[in-house]
């Protein structure tokens, strides 16, 4: 169902970044962008400042482990003066950073803590980038395909019970 | 005979009834104080249209008893980095101040243990007020932050209120010109009114005052279980925090009895010297044997066959009270207990009638924040209770140099002091007005130090 | 966070004391860690720690079918369980594309309706105990008594209800639905007068709510923070009236509004909010149209691979479902938006300055359900 | 007998205390031992039938400045204290100090040996229905022949008052 987007928005943002925007497509009635994580900061902010998306309502992480690329970020746009959603999505590959959304939208402060702790995904510029939900301690990210609660349980029944496994 | 012995005698002759009251205070007054909690718990229930204790006794009679129990046999803990000395002597000392300031209460013009002792009044203030170090002590050695803050607050919070009501007490004992608590009471026999009538701008402050001395809501800042979780408490618990408990409610008690004392009229009826109003004499033994009747018509509806008896037990011992109240006043032999019996009943249904406004009050309003219970304290009850001990005198000199009629001279205090509220309320606003006009940015933090004085 | 040295210097010239809020605390509302630094009373700063109960209910979604999730957003706000409900089941119905008959739609209004007025009475009453006003929380959940008793009666669960169905609902309502749903409006009206009494003109509860933890307009877009938070601050926007969902748009009803963005302008929204809820499901049950109840969705729920972004005004706030289907029975990714925990964002900002005092009343003002905030 | 009793009880108790408040490094037990000299002091007053005096110890000493003593102790961080050296140096001058003094009370003592109604160590007490009562006595006293004195030291509190609450204004 998904069908290339070209509106007049989608227009705007290809003028402005060119290259930068990847591709704009329509999923069901709602329109997404995807975009060079390279170029975040500028669209986030041309995004708040000229296109009016003045709430970051989401902003969250997607991954795909078979992608060369295998994260996507998503950012859930809306924008009060013309009642819109946008989403922008930005692939992204592992161990790469992406830039801190803090300074555009205070609201990505905590949102980036919980991508950082289920995905793995750290951003550049962020005031205080450290695990949120999960224990400092904890080891992988959950929200990862490839994650496997086994081998952590494993190794904290080899530490606190002494024994091999506790399955 | 061995002089020892014979001294140890004449000492227990002359003081034999000021033992045995001090032993039944000390005895009594933790099971009283038991069962004003359940009280205040039936109360409160009612008000939030629930049940309260029911499971133990009928409808929770033996709660406060099983409650003791427990508490007893708690665990006693004591955090590893607390001051033990301190920790341990605290609760004892807020207790015991409690305790001895009642021994100068005359409960009744017979009930009294310190009976000749000249600053009756002052007495009761100043040894309650020793509590204070059983919360600032505790608090500072439980070695938490909770703790210290609630001792802290405590600490500011009495400092500020017992000086509003020492100086509403001042306008109460103007009038009285004593400070025994037995002429206390006469005096307002002789006027023929409460002091209440006479002062009641005074009356008013000491109320709001003495709930803040007892860290009741909506002043209970100290123990705020929202903020501090439990304040200077916290980390106590078992039969140490019950003695903080008792401490607490033996407070309320004495507030309730010094209010009732210097401006309720103490042990007497209403209305104490008109004659035709005599009739008032009758109602403490019908009261008691209303109680006990209603009791015996609750006993039918009791669901279990323990809970009849139990009520049938209860009306029993009502009855038992009306007759020992209802005797004295019929056979001519025994009249000269009339007095003292009813004046304990009028005393005690007095000071209920104080605690049950403090219950109320709890039931119905929020907390203060701590720096406006500061505010009220010094902006208004303080300047206040000034003005009025001022007006009062002034009055005092009007009626005795001048010959004005009383009345007419305690109305023109109440009427300066009323307006002095009001200027000083205006203020307030005017002062809350500027500050939210001002709207100081939450970032940054006012000068106001909200511990000051 | 910006601390500069000068701010480090308090007023006694002496250090920062740390205060531990929490997690076990009688008002964080669940198990919520504040750290406070303070200077005397006064809070110099805050950082929540937060995933004391965190289930990984995202991940969950992954290893259930879409039907089988459905239970689990009942456990993430579980003062409002049948508004998660709703919003989990509208989300999936657009990546389907289908709707729920307007029967189904009707019913799902009322329910969420109901649900909200539940959620802000829990408020009210937790908010009022926190304040140090006793009675009002035993007022409130009398009546939110009557509310669980017609979702019991409903669907046969009072808290995690699981009332909703992909594609509209299972059971149909019960013979005297409208009966039970008009006479707890027609009492609510004389309760909700209870609440005033006690607590709008009372001058203590304005001076604790007055002017504490003001949050503008432009703070609360800044900081995402949404429902009754922004409404508060002069915002007049309500996602039943922005982009309609269910059947908010055949009802007349009103988005309060307040105007400083204190935490008495919050209790006044919500208590106006209580009063539009009532109005609405009095509407809503004047005419229930009849017809099924159940859209045409197949037993085995398969959609189209495909996103979709879906949100709802939850009584907390904007409550978004993001869900990306790989075109298996089980969803690829569940997001959920939950509105506690982006409007817990805002506490730093709002208790600055302030006393630990009000520190708890910001947080009963900000409604968050720890439930929510970890999922 | 039983007055004897409980004079050298309270006596004991407050010398007693009086030592430990001194020696204790803690500030918050110096207090509180601080606080038992004074309430042992009180009932020394209260056996002497000065119950003016008495009250006026416990609720002025006691239970007001004590209790800012207290509160103050509690503010100011306890474990710097314990680093300080306690006592000062000078214990010879210490040591002459406390000689003369207790020289001049004992001259005192022994002087007033033949003094009809005062013992050498242990006065006798004057029957309690004698002594007229010592509050409305001491208030005819500061109120009728004492009034200027009384009144200026009252305007001195004052002034001292006022002045404190200027300078706490101006320093914030």
């Amino acid at each position: 169902m998904q069908i290339p987007l070209d509106n007049d928005l989608t227009k705007r943002y290809r003028e402005q970044f060119g290259a930068a925007i990847l591709d704009a497509v329509e999923d069901r009635k709602q329109a997404y962008l995807v975009i060079a994580a390279a170029q975040l900061a500028e669209i986030a902010g041309y995004s708040r400042d000229v296109e009016k998306f003045d709430l970051l309502e989401d902003y969250t992480a997607v991954d795909w482990p078979r992608r060369e690329k295998r994260f996507d970020l998503v950012a859930i746009l809306y924008s009060f003066p013309h009642n819109l959603r946008l989403r922008l999505k930005i692939p992204l590959a592992d161990g790469e950073t992406a830039s801190s959304l803090v300074e555009i939208w205070p609201t990505a402060n905590w949102l980036e803590r919980e991508i950082f702790d289920m995905f793995g995904i750290s951003f550049s510029g962020h005031p205080d980038m450290k695990r949120i939900l999960l224990p400092e301690e904890w080891q992988g990210h959950p929200l990862r395909k490839d994650y496997d609660i086994l081998q952590q349980d494993t190794a904290w029944v080899r530490e606190n019970l002494g024994i091999e496994s506790g399955q | 005979m061995n002089p020892t012995l014979h001294a140890v005698l004449v000492f227990l002759e002359t003081w034999w009834v000021e033992l045995v009251s001090g032993v039944v205070i000390v005895a009594v007054v933790p099971l009283v104080a038991g069962y004003i909690v359940l009280v205040e718990r039936k109360l409160m229930a009612d008000m939030q249209a629930r049940l309260g204790p029911m499971r133990v006794g009928p409808h929770g009679l033996l709660q406060p008893i099983a409650d003791a129990v427990k508490l007893l046999i708690k665990e006693d803990i004591i955090p590893d980095n607390a001051d033990k000395m301190v920790f341990w002597m605290a609760p004892v000392v807020s207790m015991t101040a409690a305790l001895t300031s009642m021994g100068a209460i005359a409960f009744g013009p017979a009930f009294q243990v310190a009976r000749d002792i000249n600053v009756g009044l002052l007495f009761v203030i100043g040894v309650s007020s020793l509590g204070i170090f059983g919360i600032v002590l505790g608090g500072w050695a439980s070695n938490s932050h909770y703790s210290i803050m609630g001792a802290l607050r405590s600490t500011a919070q009495l400092v500020s209120y017992e000086t509003a009501a020492g100086l509403a007490l001042i306008s109460g004992l103007l009038l009285a010109g004593t400070l025994k608590i037995r002429a206390i009471v006469d005096a307002q026999q002789h006027f023929g009114v409460w002091f209440v009538f006479l002062a009641p701008v005074a009356f008013f402050i000491y109320v709001v005052a003495s709930i803040a001395e007892t860290n009741r809501a909506p002043f209970d800042l100290p123990e705020a279980e929202s903020e501090l979780v439990a304040g200077y408490m916290t980390e106590y618990s078992g039969f140490r925090w019950a003695l903080y408990f008792l401490g607490e409610y033996a407070n309320m008690i004495v507030v309730g009895a010094v209010a009732t004392t210097l401006f309720l009229g103490g042990w007497l009826r209403p209305f104490p010297n008109v004659r035709w109003m005599n009739w008032l004499d009758a109602l403490p033994a019908l009261f008691t044997a209303a109680v006990g009747a209603y009791c015996v018509y609750r006993a039918g509806k009791q669901p279990v066959r323990v809970q009849t008896w139990f009520m049938w037990g209860v009306a029993l011992a009502c009855f038992v009270v009306a007759l020992i109240l209802a005797v004295p006043l019929l056979v001519a032999p025994l009249k000269f207990l009339v007095p003292g019996l009813h004046g304990a009943f009028w005393f005690l249904l007095k000071i209920s009638a104080y605690i049950y406004l403090f219950m109320w009050l709890r039931f119905t309003l929020p907390r203060y924040r701590f720096d406006q219970l500061m505010h009220l304290g010094w902006y208004i009850l303080i300047p206040l209770a000034i003005v009025n001990v001022l007006a009062v005198g002034v009055a005092m000199i009007l009626e005795m140099e001048y010959g004005w009629n009383r009345w007419l001279a305690m109305l023109l205090t109440t009427v300066i002091t009323l307006a002095t509220a009001l200027f000083l309320l205006r203020l307030n606003d005017k002062r809350a007005a500027a500050a939210s006009s001002a709207a100081p940015p939450p970032e940054e933090p006012s000068t106001e130090d909200s511990y000051a004085g | 966070m910006q601390d500069d040295a000068a701010q480090n210097q308090t007023l006694l010239g002496a250090d920062e004391l740390v205060l531990n809020m929490g997690p076990q605390h009688p008002s964080t509302h669940g198990v919520l860690r504040v750290k406070l630094k303070l200077d005397g009373e006064r809070v110099r700063g805050t950082e929540c720690v937060i995933g004391y109960l965190h289930r990984g209910v995202e991940k969950i979604a992954e290893n259930r079918s879409y039907q089988q999730f459905a239970p689990y957003v009942d456990r993430m706000d579980y003062v409002a369980a049948v508004s998660n409900g709703l919003g989990y089941c509208e989300a999936v119905e657009k990546l389907l594309n289908v709707e729920a008959p307007p029967r189904a739609k009707v019913i799902r209004t009322i329910m969420t309706e109901l649900q909200r007025i539940a959620s802000h009475l829990v408020w009210l009453g937790t908010h009022a105990l926190d304040i140090g006003a006793l009675t009002p929380l035993f007022y409130c959940l009398r009546e939110r008594e009557e509310i669980l008793k017609i979702f019991e009666k409903y669907c046969g669960a009072r808290l995690t209800t699981h009332a909703f169905r992909i594609g509209g609902l299972q059971y149909e309502a019960y013979d005297s639905f409208e009966k039970d749903v008009e006479r707890f409006c027609k009492d609510f009206e004389r309760r909700i007068q209870e609440y005033v009494d006690l607590l709008t003109g009372n001058s203590i509860w304005i001076g604790r709510t007055r002017n504490v933890g003001v949050l503008s307009a432009e703070d609360c877009i800044a900081l995402g923070a949404s429902g009754p938070v922004l409404r508060a601050s002069g915002v007049k926007w309500d996602l039943r009236k922005a982009q309609p969902y269910a059947a908010y748009d055949q009802y007349n009803f009103q988005i309060p509004v307040g105007t400083n963005g204190d935490t008495y302008d919050r209790y006044m929204v919500r208590m106006e909010e209580m009063r539009q809820s009532r109005l609405i499901c009095l509407q809503a049950i004047e005419n229930i149209p009849a017809g099924p109840i159940l859209g045409k969705v197949g037993k085995v729920l398969k959609p189209p691979a495909g996103e979709i972004y879906h949100s709802i005004e939850a009584p907390k706030g904007i409550l978004g479902y993001y869900i990306v289907s790989d075109g298996t029975t089980q969803p690829y990714r569940v997001r959920i938006r939950p509105p506690s925990f982006i409007n817990l964002q805002a506490l730093d900002k709002m208790a600055r300055g302030h006393l630990v005092a009000d520190v708890v009343a910001i947080i009963g003002t900000l409604d968050i359900v720890l439930g929510e905030v970890d999922r | 007998m039983l007055d004897k009793v409980i004079f050298f009880f309270f006596a004991g108790v407050a010398i007693l205390s009086a030592g430990l408040m001194v020696t204790r490094r803690n500030a918050i037990h110096s207090a509180v031992f601080l606080i038992t000299t004074l309430l042992a002091t009180a009932g020394i007053f209260l056996q002497l039938r000065a119950e003016f005096i008495f009250i006026a110890q416990i609720i002025l000493y006691v239970g007001g400045i004590m209790v800012l003593f207290v509160f103050v102790i509690m503010l100011v961080r306890l474990d710097v204290a314990l680093h300080q050296i306690q006592f000062s140096r000078q214990k010879w001058v210490a040591l002459l100090v406390t000689l003369a003094l207790a020289a001049e009370v004992g001259v005192m003592l022994w002087s007033s040996r033949n003094v009809p109604g005062q013992g050498f160590l242990l006065p006798n007490a004057v029957p309690a229905g004698k002594l007229p009562p010592n509050t409305e006595a001491l208030a005819g006293r500061l109120f009728d022949a004492y009034l200027l004195p009384f009144e200026i030291a009252s305007v001195l509190l004052l002034v001292a008052m006022v002045g404190a609450v200027v300078m706490a204004k101006k320093r914030t």
